[in-house]
Parts: structure tokens; C-alpha cells; sequence
């Protein structure tokens, strides 16, 4: 059960390997890697440049876990998130679930980013080959978080 | 108070953070957003679509009637985007 | 979008990394790795012995990746799947998808497991230190796989 | 008919596929599945309990009405359990 903020990329294979193997218990690893996607911008993208509020943020991530902990039989959580400069296909998130059965793992890796898709005080600067611009909330994002119960943020 | 200002709230005022003292009126994010508008044009641009402003006060979510007392850490910044 | 049936294990880390890196669009990468857990018998687990039907397992892993395509916009879509004799701790199968959004690569890693569990013939022999016992299949897989309204095996 | 039994099927009729000339009263999967059953007790055993045994004519799930003929390819075998 453990939250990074770094400005590194992670391992994914190697985080795999490690969940997976803490545990015997564990039948199911599910996980999420979330990459800096090109295409979304109207022009081409050469980066982006992910701001985040440090002591916040790890409190909301944990409170994240915590809560998926209390809805979900896990054996283990992790979730490893990026800030800094990065470059399109770039790693920026990865959520790692485990459980003894698929069914915990896959609903609270998507729990997990859902909740901090909306809660986790990260922004996205895109810089194009025409201008820079804040990346703006998806409102499929809200209604994804608030399908799982969870309160609205005012 | 301790204030901090991120993404595009934080372009428009022109500083990442600052430390102002609490004038009388402010004792809630309602009224603390109410007198920031008021201290010049960065600041009411940032400010001017309500919807668009989230607060923290000592680093929790908190909602228009959350008390604001003078040492406290209040940030304000646009829906998140991370993930 | 592939399908692999193998004894051999696979690289879960590089899986990963050459589907993200595929295409510029992808901007979520979901997986599911299964693994062979040990507590399911009731006495220690030494060996499984996966049993499959060679040439029906790849054209019903094949068949599950169509009709994954024809429901979900994938940018790529990847299933391994071992068979012979494991040890506890060891990988079985994996699951990878790829999409711009999560949602596509989330309900489509789900679906494609599902599918495989109730209609891919593998069948697992599980040696314990007191006996040799088939395992049975769960009642749980078959309405995971109903919820998809994919037809029943008769 | 080429015949393959798999898993807890196979130990229990013995081998893990048989070539057997097609009898005229076997025309689908229901008359294949009842002639196999008076075959010996090992095919009996198997074959006891009809909800557990799953059958694919060229590797394509079939019903019980499914046709049979001499040169299909027919599996028997419990539900699966990969994954």
C-alpha cells in the first residue's frame, strides 16, 4: 500500500513483478499506465509540463487508497504519479491493484484513477508547435467519480 | 494567512503563493474569495467564474462556508487534470 | 492485437512498453496479469498443470479479441496465455488494452478476461501435498461473462 | 469421427482421443453423447452428469442438436477454468 509523487518515471514491469510477488494470496494484478497522449491538442504537441501542490496531493492519494482499501478485498496498491516537464508517450501515472480475485483488482484500479482524475491536485500545461494552454476538466471525468459514490468536490 | 495559486489562477495573479494578513471581513472562502477579487485586475480575472475555483484549506477540499482563520494555508486553483 | 499461447513465461514490462510506444494516440494502457495462487486448495499447493486444446484455445481468444475491437475503440490489444506445469507465484495470463480514454481500455481488459475464463478451454490441475484435484469452474465467472451479454455455452 | 476428451473427461474414459467409425443412429450431439455412454463404465463415469460436460465439433462450441458427421472433429470436456 503506497503512494509516489516523483518527477522520475517508475519501472512498470518491475512494480508488476513486485506486487505480485508480496503476497501468495494474490491471483489477480490489475494495472493502469496513463501516457502523455498526442493528438489531443490541435496542433502537435512537444510536451507537457505537469504542475502539482506537493504535501496535498500524497494526502489525497492516500486518502484515495484508504478508501479503495475499505471498499475492496486488496493484497497490495500502488499508485506512482509524475510531475515536471514530460514528453508525448511519456509515463504519467501508474495504479497497480492486487487481490485474490479479479473483481476487487479491476474495480478498484479504476476506482483509484477515477478519484484522482478529479480529486488529486495535478494540471496539465500542453505545449504545441502553436501555443501553450491549460488542459481543461473533463466532465466525463466527474460523472466517472461520481458514479462510484463518491462526495463532489465544491 | 498562507496563500497558493496554481495552474492558470496562478498566471493570472502573477504569483505562485503570498502571505497576507486576514483583513476583518475575511473569515470564510467565501468571503476570502470575495476581497481577493477586489485587489486588482490578475486577481479578478482569476477569479471572475466562480465555477472554475477550487479551494483547500490546509490541504482538505473545502466548501464556500469553511471558517478561514490566520494561520491557515489556503489554495486556490482550477479543476484538476491530472492522471 | 494479438493472441499467444505459449508454455513459456512472458515480460510483462515489455509488454507493456511496446504497446504504449505503438501509437501516438494511446493515452491509457490497462493490463491483467493472472497469477497462480496458492490458499485456493485446501492444503498446499505444489504444482498447477495447465491443460488446453490447441487450435480451439486460439481461435476462441481470437474470437474474443473481434468482438473486443467491434465494441471498443482499442488502439491495441494483446493476450498471453501459458499452459503446462506452473509453480505458485506464477504468471498465467495476461491481458493488455489500449485506448485514448480509460474507459474503452478498462471495459475491454475486463471483457477479454471474462470471455477467456468461461470460453477458452484451459483447464487446471491442481497438485496439492495431499492430492491431485481439477478445479472447478466458478459459478462468479459465468455471470461476470453473462454481464457482457455474450451468449452461453451450451 | 475423431474424438478428443480433455481434462477429468480424459481420466476418466482413459485415452486422450479415439478415431471411431460413426454408427448410423449417431446423427448429432445428443445421439454421439448417449451412444459414448454405453461404450464401457469409464465413458458412463464421464459422461454421468450431462450439465458438466461441455462438447465443440471443429473447435466451435455445440449444442446439443448440432450435427455430427464422419470427418468432424469432436471434443468433450468439463467447463473450462484457464486464466
Amino acid at each position: 500500500m503506497s503512494v509516489r509523487v516523483q518527477a522520475e518515471d517508475f519501472d512498470v514491469g518491475a512494480e508488476l513483478e513486485a506486487m505480485g510477488r508480496s503476497d501468495g494470496g494474490i491471483g489477480a494484478v490489475v494495472s493502469f499506465v496513463g501516457l502523455v497522449r498526442d493528438g489531443a491538442a490541435g496542433a502537435p504537441l512537444l510536451a507537457l509540463e505537469l504542475e502539482h501542490y506537493p504535501g496535498m496531493t500524497e494526502r489525497q492519494l492516500e486518502a484515495a487508497e484508504a478508501e479503495a482499501l475499505r471498499r475492496w478485498r486488496l493484497h497490495g496498491c500502488l499508485i506512482v504519479h509524475r510531475f515536471g516537464r514530460l514528453a508525448p508517450g511519456d509515463r504519467i501515472v501508474l495504479v497497480v491493484t492486487a487481490s485474490a480475485h479479479r473483481g476487487d483488482a479491476f474495480a478498484a484500479c479504476q476506482f483509484l484513477i477515477d478519484w484522482l482524475k478529479t480529486r488529486a491536485p495535478f494540471w496539465k500545461l500542453e505545449e504545441t508547435t502553436a501555443e501553450s494552454r491549460w488542459v481543461e476538466a473533463r466532465a466525463e471525468d466527474e460523472a466517472a467519480v461520481a458514479g462510484w459514490g463518491a462526495a463532489p468536490v465544491v | 494567512m498562507k496563500l497558493l495559486y496554481f495552474a492558470w489562477l496562478r498566471t493570472r495573479i502573477g504569483v505562485a503563493g503570498e502571505d497576507l494578513p486576514r483583513p476583518p471581513e475575511v473569515c470564510d472562502v467565501a468571503s476570502l474569495l470575495a476581497w481577493l477579487g477586489t485587489r486588482g485586475p490578475g486577481y479578478a480575472a482569476a477569479l471572475s467564474d466562480p465555477a472554475l475555483v477550487r479551494v483547500a484549506v490546509n490541504q482538505v477540499y473545502a466548501r464556500a462556508d469553511h471558517p478561514v482563520v490566520d494561520t491557515d494555508e489556503v489554495a486556490l486553483f482550477p479543476p484538476v487534470t491530472g492522471g
